[in-house]
């Protein structure tokens, strides 16, 4: 395969790593959360390439406009949104980019060494296919999932709720004042 | 109510708190107070039943040349009359005591009067310029106030 | 042509594309008449569509404000020039400054001229944004004049001035605009 | 380090409202404390419109007065112009002949529904739905019609006298009168279906900033805004002046209807009633109308005798109390005007407490201030 | 697009000697050209149309001066805007503020790629074409979060923060009002569905009439629709007399053209998804498009498919015009109480009913029994 | 386009991630690095199930993956959340008070 397949590829790649990289590196949180919006597009670009069109809109849909806006919230909820800065302290730089360098290497070596029995990718819509190994082969993992998203659900609205405790103690303080 | 059965009970609770009553040329009739009694006499005349002026329809400073005047102009929504308070104030010295916890109304008109007089009304709430800017300087409505020639820097 | 002296707009910087041309010198000697043509054809157009999209502030202090209001409503409707209001300054090309300004406002309608973007206009409407109106000479806190604070283009007389008026003062201010440069030579 | 018990997770924002913002009526400046999109404070400050018009009063003649009281209120121009006459002939006693009183109370009434459409026009832009704003304004440029017919004038009219009005009204003017009413009347029924009884209209409405009728009498409140509380109180009616006794009209009051009593759909409720009202009256008023003069004689440069007077008559912002004190000179010694709006917002600190953003431009229009009434 | 590259190669000589790839780089780029200036003509005209109906909405008369009868309003607008100065104020995210309104208008515009013009009328079929659409949508909230957030306005940041949970809650109902469509024609792509309205029964084809459920779906579907695009009366993001200007308060010249032209993209793509999975998209009723030669038969079913997608604009606008506006937690409300269950009530209707009558609609069961 | 070319660039972000979490000491920030390894590991599956096999088994997984992330990322916020309302900061270090 030639021609734009694999300058698409090239593109999507360095897009991803590139994007990647300047999420662990930019100082500014809200920066680092551009830049992974661009990770994401990247990835979902590579999936493309992969024949995944599903998944790749799952992963803007999902990624995009569901995690990053919660992510954005969440640095919006956790800074003093007010004051303009968001800061993104680092700590461990060196010893942790050793590590990861070194990580990496060994990575790329197995997995350039590996000899993979690679056969011809073929593209073809997997929606349907999806859908169907969902509900047959893979449906205890989807009911599954489907029970974690609803913990995960009850869970999160459980934790986010104003503690009423707190709130009541909060109210007989103002009583008091 | 006649202003004069009004001044009366007046002058019979708080006597010499009460002055006079000024009635000629005045509509309504005020009743001359002295200004250190006038939250207490605002407050008979809220919650006698017989009077029970609830509603503080205006108040008002009045600079007389010669001195100050604060001006109430009251109503009683349940027996549907209105009389006239006032209390003369020396120029030098302009204060009284509030009748914003009386009535809750006043507090702006007394602002305003803080504002555009220098009447100062003791115990209240918020006390601050309402109308003009923080940093202008004077009280405009004293008849002896000199119209500033710059406001930051415009010619007024 | 050139940039009506009379009114108190500073000659307007070029729109930011044509920044560079507009702090040319004069147009190179080398430059035939079609040069001028052209340019000429672009300012037509560039003035057409400032001229035709006046999008202004909606910021009414006192009673002219209302007639503002009743000209960009049912009767006189204002949307027929292309005129709209805009809430906030940075989206308006126009202020109309409607009303009476008193000291305490003065440095606010600065600042909202300040926010606006190039290029932007001022129409002054009504006595008290000409002079300050029928209290000038006993109040001691209107502004005798919005010009004194901001460059106004046009004036429009009147306690409140009419519907009429204004839209005739906003046609003046697309006669104004039509004889703007903003190519080539400097006035 | 410290573990924080109280509950309060997010910080608090300040945001200014104003002076410039398209729904505060003008130049009024509300300081918004807000916790997200709660209120937890909203401070008005006044005095960006302040003129200075009670010096200005000190300053001139009586007769050299009117046009200012225009540019007290002038949405509702005619009523300020006739209060300030009624004042001034209160205090120096004069009589007005019976035909003045008739225009003044028409021009007046006319005025009520001009300002009231206003009221409901950019209540209803307030509340984002812009169309019935220019509804109103198309009826209220037929009011303005009419009054230009009288005087000349489209807003600040200068149209009252000291012992009269400036004019007889032309011929035809009482026929233009009566066909505006015919037209008008059928379009309150229109915004009614239109806008009124809309259900997200009332959902932001009902419910929304109640205010109990004792603490309405205590703050103050007056005209409509006291009304929508259910205190059946009108000056009109209770205080009668001019030639208000004379017709028959109802007190609009609030009434719960689509939720708590003394909330914003029924100080809104309120007013659409109230231009019913005064079209009835009109309606009378045209039909009973006597011939004759429609001034009395006063001198131009005149002195009141020495003496203090407070006049109060129902503008459509509540009551405008003048309390004037002559001293016997051809200027007054000390004139204040006491205005709905002044008052009005001395409660809004309260009742918006609580509440949200959206809301805040819904009391705010529900009160229907206009800001040279607050700041004069 | 390939398979019209090589369809291009094959009948134009000239290009004989071109890398299939670059043909259809060049015609991917050309197609995307088409598609914006379509859009930007559209969103001009839109704009357009809006003050327009507005106008006689509102008892008065719209722009009427600039160009003949006002036809060139939107060019006057446009060219002002781009030449406006680009203010960033001083204490905003610069890189941000700058980046956001890109984002919107990416997220409007990219969904175009998928709208089924016409029977052959479609820049890419794709197999995922609903889910796309929906996907990409969803890049407009990071960039009204972000513009609102980078402008250091407060009214923006409240903007940008009502838009935000505004448009995450209201995806969850529009995509399952959408579903319905979904299942009937069993495929996400936009031209299936499109096709699966088709047939002889005309009108009743359309998956509106298909069942109860559908027809309730689809009014779901349009009010969610206009609650994430923005719309009056769930115009709270910007709503002009609470919060100035909103999330785009700080925004001058081209930067608040984008925003702007991408309120109007999205209008139209609520209208376009409206037609082409309700209201029977191009098909021209108790007719076959494909019969016709390609030309008449694209021109035909584009014309039918505009003015049903324009009819829903219209309406778009008829309501922006004529109701108030929510507040915000009402807002909220009505899409987790009543939007998010209502919907997936009707969606387990749909099930059912194509369960138990077999993919058959009323009209088609109707039609059936007179044979 | 081939497998290993894949492989590397999935390892690269799995480093990012890596170093990431490692680094920041702001929570969410750490969560951005779980998202780009999680990334990481998607690309993995993909790939694999491209070029190593017939079966949608990876993308199967992928799609897994993605719900986990979700539920993963709404929880997380959520616990940011109460963490800022009770220590004032979203810093992990801050987060000791079981440390023994």
């Amino acid at each position: 395969m030639s021609g734009p397949a694999d300058f698409i590829f090239y593109a999507a790649a360095a897009m991803t790593v590139g994007a990647a990289i300047l999420v662990a590196i930019l100082p500014n949180i809200l920066y680092a959360a551009v830049a992974l919006l661009f990770s994401f597009a990247g990835v979902a670009g590579l999936y493309v390439l992969l024949s995944a069109d599903f998944l790749a809109a799952t992963q803007i849909l999902v990624y995009v406009g569901g995690i990053l806006v919660l992510l954005l919230f969440a640095v919006f909820l956790s800074n003093r949104i007010s004051d303009g800065k968001t800061t993104n302290p680092t700590h461990f730089r060196l010893p942790a980019a050793a590590i990861c360098l070194v990580l990496f290497g060994v990575l790329s070596y197995a997995a350039v060494s590996t000899p993979y029995a690679v056969k011809k990718g073929v593209y073809l819509p997997t929606t349907a296919d999806i859908g169907e190994l969902l509900m047959t082969r893979y449906l205890l993992p989807f009911e599954v999932a489907s029970v974690l998203l609803l913990a995960a659900l009850i869970g999160a609205a459980l934790l986010s709720r104003p503690d009423r405790a707190a709130s009541v103690k909060g109210e007989m303080e103002e009583g008091k004042r | 109510m006649e202003a004069q059965v009004l001044f009366d009970t007046l002058k019979g609770k708080f006597g010499d708190a009460v002055v006079e009553l000024q009635g000629e040329g005045c509509s309504p009739a005020f009743v001359v107070v002295a200004p250190a009694s006038v939250q207490e006499i605002a407050r008979f005349l809220r919650d006698d039943p017989a009077l029970s002026f609830d509603s503080l329809m205006c108040l008002s400073g009045v600079d007389y040349k010669e001195k100050f005047a604060v001006a109430y102009h009251l109503h009683s929504m349940k027996h549907r009359h209105a009389i006239g308070m006032k209390a003369f104030l020396p120029r030098e010295t302009p204060s009284l005591p509030t009748v914003d916890d009386v009535w809750p109304a006043a507090n702006f008109h007394e602002r305003e009067a803080f504002d555009l007089f220098g009447i100062v009304f003791e115990g209240s709430k918020d006390l601050r310029r309402i109308l003009l800017p923080e940093d202008w300087e004077g009280h405009p409505l004293r008849k002896d106030y000199k119209y500033p020639d710059f406001y930051h820097g415009i010619k007024v | 042509m050139s940039p009506d002296p009379a009114h108190g707009q500073p000659p307007g910087p070029g729109p930011p594309p044509a920044a560079p041309l507009a702090h040319g010198s004069a147009p190179s000697p080398g430059l035939g008449p079609e040069a001028h043509v052209m340019v000429g054809n672009a300012d037509l157009f560039v003035n057409w569509s400032r001229k035709s999209s006046l999008w202004y502030l909606l910021f009414a202090t006192a009673c002219c404000g209302i007639e503002l209001m009743q000209a960009g409503a049912s009767r006189y409707d204002m949307d027929r020039f292309g005129a709209v209001f805009r809430a906030t300054p940075r989206q308006s090309d126009l202020m109309l400054v409607a009303g009476t300004i008193t000291h305490k406002m003065a440095d606010r309608v600065k600042r909202l001229y300040d926010q606006m973007p190039e290029p932007k206009y001022v129409i002054s409407m009504g006595s008290c944004a000409n002079t300050g109106g029928p209290f000038y000479k006993d109040s001691y806190c209107v502004v005798k004049g919005v010009d004194l604070l901001i460059p106004v283009d046009v004036y429009i007389p009147g306690c409140p001035p009419r519907p009429e008026a204004l839209i005739d003062g906003i046609m003046s201010l697309q006669k104004i605009i039509m004889r703007k440069k903003n190519f080539g030579a400097k006035a | 380090m410290t573990i924080r018990t109280d509950a309060l997770p997010t910080q608090e924002m300040t945001i200014n409202m104003g002076p410039q913002h398209p729904s505060t009526h003008g130049v009024l400046r509300v300081i918004l404390t807000t916790d997200g999109e709660v209120v937890t404070r909203a401070v008005p400050d006044m005095g960006y419109l302040h003129r200075g018009l009670e010096k200005i009063g000190e300053r001139v003649t009586y007769a050299q007065y009117m046009p200012f009281t225009d540019r007290l209120d002038y949405l509702a121009a005619m009523n300020c112009n006739c209060a300030w006459a009624w004042t001034v002939e209160k205090l120096a006693k004069i009589e007005v002949p019976a035909r003045a009183e008739y225009l003044r109370v028409i021009v007046c009434e006319l005025n009520r529904i001009s300002s009231h459409l206003i009221a409901f026009g950019s209540y209803t832009a307030d509340m984002g739905a812009f169309t019935p704003f220019l509804y109103a304004i198309r009826e209220r440029e037929r009011v303005n019609d009419l009054f230009e017919m009288l005087c000349g004038n489209r807003l600040t009219y200068n149209y009252a006298r000291v012992g009269g009005v400036s004019g007889d009204a032309p011929p035809g003017f009482l026929e233009k009168t009566k066909e505006f009413l015919d037209y008008f009347e059928p379009k309150l029924d229109e915004y009614n279906n239109l806008i009124s009884y809309n259900k997200i209209f009332v959902h932001r409405l009902a419910n929304v900033a109640v205010i109990p009728a004792e603490e309405a009498v205590a703050y103050g409140l007056t005209g409509p805004n006291l009304r929508g509380s259910g205190v059946p109180f009108d000056l009109r009616k209770d205080e009668p002046y001019s030639v208000y006794p004379k017709f028959d009209f109802k007190v609009c009051v609030g009434t719960g209807e689509r939720g708590t009593l003394g909330d914003c759909f029924d100080r809104y409720m309120v007013r659409i009633n109230e231009m019913r009202e005064s079209v009835k009256i009109v309606r009378q008023a045209v039909a009973q109308i006597p011939d004759g003069p429609v001034r009395a004689k006063v001198p131009r440069l005149f002195k009141p005798p020495v003496g203090e007077a407070y006049f109060r008559s129902e503008c459509p912002r509540g009551e405008t109390g003048i309390y004037l004190i002559s001293d016997g000179t051809v200027n007054p010694l000390r004139l204040k005007i006491r205005t709905g709006s002044f008052v009005t917002m001395n409660i809004f600190e309260k009742v918006t407490r609580g509440l949200m953003i959206a809301d805040v431009v819904a009391v705010i229009g529900s009160f229907d201030i206009i800001l040279p009434e607050i700041d004069r | 697009m390939e398979a019209l590259a090589i369809s291009l190669v094959n009948a134009v000589p000239l290009l004989a000697g071109v890398p299939l790839w670059t043909v259809t780089l060049l015609l991917m780029v050309a197609v995307a050209a088409v598609i914006l200036v379509f859009a930007l003509t559209f969103e001009g005209v839109g704009s357009l149309v809006l003050r327009k109906v507005a106008g006689d909405i509102q008892a008065r008369i719209g722009p009427n001066r600039v160009g003949p009868n006002g036809m060139l309003q939107f060019l006057a607008d446009g060219v002002k805007l781009v030449l406006k100065e680009d203010i960033i104020p001083a204490n905003a995210d610069r890189l941000l503020f700058k980046l956001a309104p890109y984002f919107v208008f990416v997220g409007s515009f990219a969904a175009f790629v998928v709208v089924p013009f016409g029977v052959g009328l479609i820049a890419a079929d794709l197999n995922i074409g609903i889910y796309y659409v929906m996907a990409v949508t969803s890049l407009v909230v990071i960039g009204v979060l972000l513009a609102g957030w980078a402008s250091n306005n407060k009214w923006a940041l409240l903007g940008g923060m009502r838009a935000a949970a505004q448009i995450v809650s209201y995806e969850i109902p529009v995509g399952m009002a959408l579903i319905p469509a979904v299942l009937i024609a069993g495929s996400l792509s936009l031209q299936d569905i499109v096709r699966s309205q088709g047939g002889l029964l005309g009108i009743f084809g359309w998956n509106l009439f298909h069942n109860p459920f559908t027809f309730f779906s689809f009014f779901l579907y349009f009010t969610a629709a206009q609650a994430e695009t923005n719309q009056t009366p769930f115009d709270l993001p910007e709503a002009e007399s609470e919060l100035v200007s909103g999330y785009n308060v700080e925004y001058s010249g081209i930067r608040f053209g984008l925003f702007f032209l991408a309120e109007f993209g999205d209008m139209f793509i609520v209208a376009a998804l409206a037609t082409a999975c309700f209201l029977g998209g191009w098909n021209v009723p108790f007719f076959h498009v494909g019969t016709l030669p390609w030309i008449w038969g694209n021109l035909l079913s584009l014309g039918v498919f505009l003015t049903k997608a324009f009819a829903m604009v219209l309406i778009m606008m008829w309501v922006r015009w004529t109701l108030p506006r929510l507040r915000v937690d009402q807002l909220m409300r009505m899409s987790w109480k009543y939007l998010v269950p209502l919907t997936f009530v009707n969606l387990l209707g749909v099930s059912l009913w194509l369960l138990v009558f077999r993919g058959k609609g009323i009209p088609g069961m109707i039609a059936s029994l007179f044979g | 386009m081939t497998l290993d070319k894949l492989l590397v660039i999935a390892a690269a972000l799995f480093c990012c991630g890596l170093y990431t979490v490692m680094t920041r000491r702001n929570a969410v920030a750490v969560l951005m690095g779980v998202e780009l390894i999680l990334n990481a590991t998607n690309i993995n599956f993909v790939a694999f199930s491209f070029f190593l096999s017939r079966v949608m088994g990876g993308q199967i997984f992928a799609v897994f993956v993605i719900v986990l992330a979700a539920a993963e990322a709404a929880v997380a916020l959520a616990i940011f959340l109460r963490m800022f309302s009770t220590t004032g900061t979203v810093e992990v270090d801050a987060a000791d008070q079981l440390k023994g």
